[in-house]
């Protein structure tokens, strides 16, 4: 077990996971493109196949679904396959398997195989990425009944959703916010933190809900930090994993604050912050002083590194959405005028 | 009908594998014919004229091949009769593919695993599985109906070419824990085309995954002829591509399909890597049920193709050599109809799956969500049973 | 022009539709899986080959990566590619095509290129398929920016949607429900029906708002009916189009009726269902007496023929959502037990 | 520096078309050897030693073929050179790969169509285009910095593998509306492995379209090794499977590696179907800037590699023959830092990206959705503006 304390980067976190997994249970297995001698290309991978040997740790040929394939037969001859999706839209070539067998094996077959296999997807933008690197692709997954989606935003949760997704019996699509791989926290290693299905309050407060997850996590924290100066206290709850999903965290919250603004960095169109505000509605309708309002990427193809900053939500898009939220019992007027 | 897993488990080939040891390493392309140990008339061809030797198959296994090829046939014609009956929703023949479907599973050990697509439900029966296991996808109950833990062989897959790459990471995972496993993945000729072939044997060569790579080319993906999947010479040339051997056979010579598949497992059992073996056939009927076939092929080519008969081919071939008579003949068609009448029978029950069934394997454990649903469904059946009372 | 009177199924539209666009334009050439000889599976295409040759309609490789890339290379070339996915479950081995390149050309070269591609995907339960033959995949395509959803639910609709398609300067992926394949209505064609983007009432209501689209139509209308027994008058949207999204209508409506049903067939976590929900009660809020309810398939793979009827969503689910928007000013219980 | 789309068409190697007329019939396999037409220290291989004969370019043509190098390594340096500098978020380097990126659009008329991948800018200047719209793409201003369209040259591709579909389609549309255009697709070693490969080169063998699969094996994938792509003798024998011309060349033998250019382009053009051609070569700088590529390859190795530089083989080749002098040599090599002092300079301006142009080229029209999002993007620069103000 790699015992780590003090200032810890998110990738570093990772490796520490995917190393005590490998230590832990020699079932585990990590292949894909460029994790072997190379660590990967954002080095989460670093040091593996010199540490556990070419059995454990190693490259394969360039071709996703090949890869997916390839990890549903190691998981039906007993391993516990962790792959790597070099990028977000680098896993497409994979949707197939991942949708009509990764997703299904477990239903088709009564329970009798399972894929207990770890997709890692490094994830969303602002790293000034170009075309095809930046994707933020959790609703296509989140959609498709049969999958987990695990999207750790922190540093402690990086380590320990990795961990519970490798030893968990289900296929999990792990994705990691490429953008937060570097940022760094006061963590000890190895940590514990609340499993699947559980959200966290990342910050209390009393006047509305910020829900989000990922990527979009640190950016909500920073609107609710500036929102103090407008004199608002928000709540800003982290959902750590989209399925399952923490009805429970979240309805409780609204119902306190009577207000919600759903963050995602995806395009918004039938993104998972769709799906967050319909069930924030409908659970919390009669707390409800505002619609539920959305703050999402636009709906574009994601943009080139000049303009990334104009289509990610950031700051200010949240803190408008927050003022539309009828602090003054004033029905917003953008939908009135529709 | 007496096949049980235990019967057919006790005839697997092993007898054979030392006879098929095959040549380190293999040529660098197939034979430029079809390997063809029987000519149509069900006479042996001398080895002199083949175009490539290959021992023949003990003349024990022989027999237990047409017995198995004369039931898969018995059970494969019945499940046709049962779509028209109601009993299926659909159902893919292999009728004249027999020399294909039941060598392919005589090839392999019952520990070896085989990836079967939508067509081999006479594979499957063939390997022991119970035929109203084997129907239960297309009867329509749920999606796979037998083990296939228990049996080592995956659900039969219909997503075209899937299956191929989890064929490869099976061999390899086998292999990587110590086991000699063989991985038999069956496809079609029409996807050959897709994509994950192409992966999938690529996989198998770079990691010499212990796979043999079927291909029963019966020239039509439903409509669409071979000539529309490939330019090659015939798809068996893909192997040097991948730097992996292959061969092409006679695949309704039922004793060459054996021997060219007996030596392709053993070479892959053997360590030397993958193996890719098109065995050239022809699907008797449509594609499906569903499917009219007189849009597309004239019944003159389906004439012709009736007189390839495999199993015809091997008995005639059998009774020359005096390994088979009407008595035996006789005793096999009894048995396939008695196979096909408790088969029938069986089919009449109608099992009531349990709709909240439905929710108990989507994960290890229900999500919330999950739960939510299931609760609003049971409320829904009991007020359709209050309804109802 | 075929002129057609009478009966029509849905089936006969659709081919009348592809036969009348290959012959006002030239540029317009149809392939897939089985699309020749055979007509397609469905005899979509049926007599395409025979009428207008081969190299106006013609069979492929079984390859739909190949299949939809072909068309974006034939679509440089100045032509107007119609493809045909045999199946739902089938198009997702070309998920990279579409989402990388058919979605994003004409924005990665600033309208230089451009992919008037129409990718016909049969999609949809209710007729006793397989597995891998019944799937609802709109929510992947609509969350695609780039692609415009095509959602037919009427046979005048799926003639006089898919000439539009035809016509269009962007992909379009057009989802046919199979179930609805050899319904008929009384039609004349060639029909010229209202626009992509313009969604269309179907029944007039004054309590309540049914939106739906595609598979889900007919079975929204019945409950419609059903529901004047237990005393309500709905209104049925039918959106016809996910992408571009008809908020006018949906939103006159939902502000007219005060409540709101949406009702797809696809299973319902993060799919459009949620959007549909989603946007109504930003644009609604003050006018709605109660949550946007969704009706929508299990979160399970799609079942085996035998059980799709529990998957499906049916005339009793919907009522039960209709009876629970608190009729009688009653918070829904479902909701503030949890 | 001088080198408009107008000298570049001028140059491109027509004259070479009629002697590299091809036998109709290309062999099944490959070369067993790469082709040759250079030995490493710049000599010609006598025809009677080659594996195989391919007629030799005109001089001019190689002239030409020369200058375009140095301008187009000049480019590949000073590309190099502006992502130090932080004016290129990033850039894959084609160093070392000279001859493949100049050969391969000098194989090709400008009607002809080129389908590049993220790693040949260099053939992109070569082709002509302004290096600064070239860049655009790795500067993050847009994703495409050149009208496809007008120059016949498809974006550059990202997504592995997937550009070779689009170009079997082109060719194929382009054939379709009676133009004999070739398709030109650049592929690396890695991408072969994937789908989209096999898909792209089996619809243009069953299409017989007219296109060229040009594989730069510079044997990495970024740090994948060639052996953990491919278990065949070499990628070319892959041509085989799909019925299609195949032939291998030392990608560092510039003559050789346009001869067989030449030949495959005619052979598309002239009918006989797609060709794939495997050049095997090299790349000297990592994946990309952002590569390390110590950890994956030894210096040693990259020496190696640097002692089969094409441009000094082609320079010694041409002096040899008298085509080249030093005069004409440091004429190239002014005009190639011309054409980098022109570029650095060009790339000190950053162009102002209009934000709301965004919301442009998603559909032909934006959605009521899109034009809802772009208001309110608007709103919140009028703001920030205010802000500022
Ligand atoms: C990815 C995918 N595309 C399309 C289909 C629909 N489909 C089912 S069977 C079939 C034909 C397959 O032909 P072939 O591989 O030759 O096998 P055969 O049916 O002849 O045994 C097609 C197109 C599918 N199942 N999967
Ligand atoms: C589908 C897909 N998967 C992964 C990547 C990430 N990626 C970019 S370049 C590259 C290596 C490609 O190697 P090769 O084809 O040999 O070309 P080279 O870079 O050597 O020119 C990889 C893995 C990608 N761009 N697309
Ligand atoms: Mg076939
Ligand atoms: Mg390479």
């Amino acid at each position: 077990m790699t015992a780590t304390a003090g200032k810890v980067t998110m990738a570093k976190a990772l490796n520490a996971a995917l190393r005590d997994s490998l230590a832990a249970d020699e079932r585990v297995i990590v292949f894909g493109e460029d994790v072997g001698q190379l660590g990967g290309v954002f080095r989460i991978t670093d040091g593996l196949l010199a540490d556990f040997g070419d059995k454990r740790c190693f490259d394969t040929p360039l071709a996703e679904a090949g890869i997916v394939g390839f990890a549903v037969g190691l998981a039906m001859s007993g391993l516990r396959p962790v792959v790597e999706m070099q990028f977000d839209a680098f896993a497409y070539p994979a949707f197939e398997q991942i949708t009509s067998h990764v997703a299904k094996l477990r239903n088709r077959t009564r329970g009798q195989l399972s894929v207990p296999i770890v997709i890692r997807v490094p994830y969303a933008g602002g790293i000034g990425g170009v075309e095809h690197h930046c994707d933020s692709s959790e609703a296509y997954y989140a959609h498709t009944p049969g999958l987990k989606v695990v999207m750790p935003a922190t540093v402690a949760d990086a380590y320990s959703l990795l961990r519970e997704a490798i030893a968990d019996p289900d296929p999990v699509v792990f994705m990691e916010p490429k953008k937060l791989y570097f940022a760094s926290e006061e963590v000890t290693l190895p940590a514990t933190m609340p499993g699947f299905g559980r959200a966290v309050v990342r910050r209390p407060g009393r006047d509305a809900t910020l829900v989000t997850y990922g990527a979009a996590v640190p950016v909500a924290l920073e609107a609710a930090e500036a929102a103090r100066d407008e004199g608002w206290d928000l709540e800003v709850i982290d959902l750590r994993t989209i399925v399952p999903f923490d009805d429970e965290t979240v309805t409780a919250s609204v119902r306190r604050t009577g207000r919600c603004v759903v963050i995602q960095e995806a395009q918004g169109f039938a993104g998972v912050g769709a799906e967050i505000a319909a069930r924030v509605q409908e659970r919390c309708f009669h707390s409800l002083h505002a619609p539920v309002l959305r703050v999402a990427g636009l709906d574009i193809p994601y943009p080139a590194p000049k303009l990334e900053h104009i289509h990610l939500p950031g700051v200010d898009r949240i803190l408008d959405a927050v003022a539309r939220l009828q602090w003054d019992d004033q029905p917003d007027p953008t939908w009135v005028a529709a | 009908m007496t096949t049980t897993p235990q019967a057919i488990r006790r005839a697997s080939p092993r007898t054979n594998r030392a006879a098929a040891r095959p040549e380190p390493a293999a040529p660098l392309l197939p034979s430029p014919e079809p390997v063809r140990l029987l000519d149509e008339a069900g006479r042996r061809v001398s080895p002199e004229c083949a175009v490539r030797d290959y021992p023949e198959p003990p003349t024990e296994t022989l027999r237990e091949l047409y017995r198995r090829m004369v039931i898969g046939r018995r059970f494969d014609v019945q499940a046709t009769a049962l779509t028209k009956q109601g009993r299926l929703a659909v159902y893919p023949s292999s009728r004249g593919q027999e020399a294909c479907q039941v060598s392919g599973v005589m090839a392999v050990r019952p520990t070896d695993w085989v990836f079967p697509t939508y067509r081999e439900s006479v594979a499957l029966v063939s390997r022991g599985i119970d035929p109203v296991e084997v129907l239960t996808l297309l009867r329509g109950d749920w999606h796979c109906g037998y083990d296939p833990a228990a049996w080592r062989t995956a659900p039969q897959c219909t997503p075209l070419a899937t299956q191929t790459v989890h064929a490869a990471g099976l061999a390899y995972g086998e292999a990587h824990q110590g086991r000699d496993t063989v991985a038999l993945v069956f496809i079609g000729d029409g996807a050959t085309s897709e994509g994950d072939f192409h992966e999938g044997v690529n996989f198998a060569a770079v990691f010499r995954a212990p796979v043999v790579f079927f291909v029963q080319n019966n020239r039509y993906a439903i409509s669409v002829p071979l000539s529309r999947q490939t330019a090659a010479p015939t798809l068996a040339y893909k192997g040097v591509g991948y730097g992996i051997a292959s061969e092409q056979v006679d695949g309704n010579d039922p004793v060459a399909v054996l021997a060219v598949l007996a030596n392709a497992v053993e070479h892959a059992r053997s360590g030397h890597g993958p193996f890719l073996v098109e065995a050239h056939t022809y699907r008797l009927e449509p594609h499906t049920n569903a499917d009219d076939a007189s849009r597309y092929r004239s019944m003159d080519e389906v004439e012709t193709w009736l007189g390839r008969d495999p199993i015809a081919r091997l008995e005639t071939y059998l009774r020359g050599a005096g390994a088979l008579d009407d008595a035996a003949v006789d005793a096999v068609a009894a048995e396939a109809e008695a196979y096909a009448a408790d088969l029938r029978t069986r089919m009449n029950a109608d099992p009531v799956v349990d709709p909240l069934s439905l929710f108990d394997h989507v994960y290890a454990q229900p999500t919330p969500q999950l739960l939510e649903q299931r609760a609003q469904v049971r409320a829904e059946l009991a007020a359709a049973e209050e309804g109802e009372a």
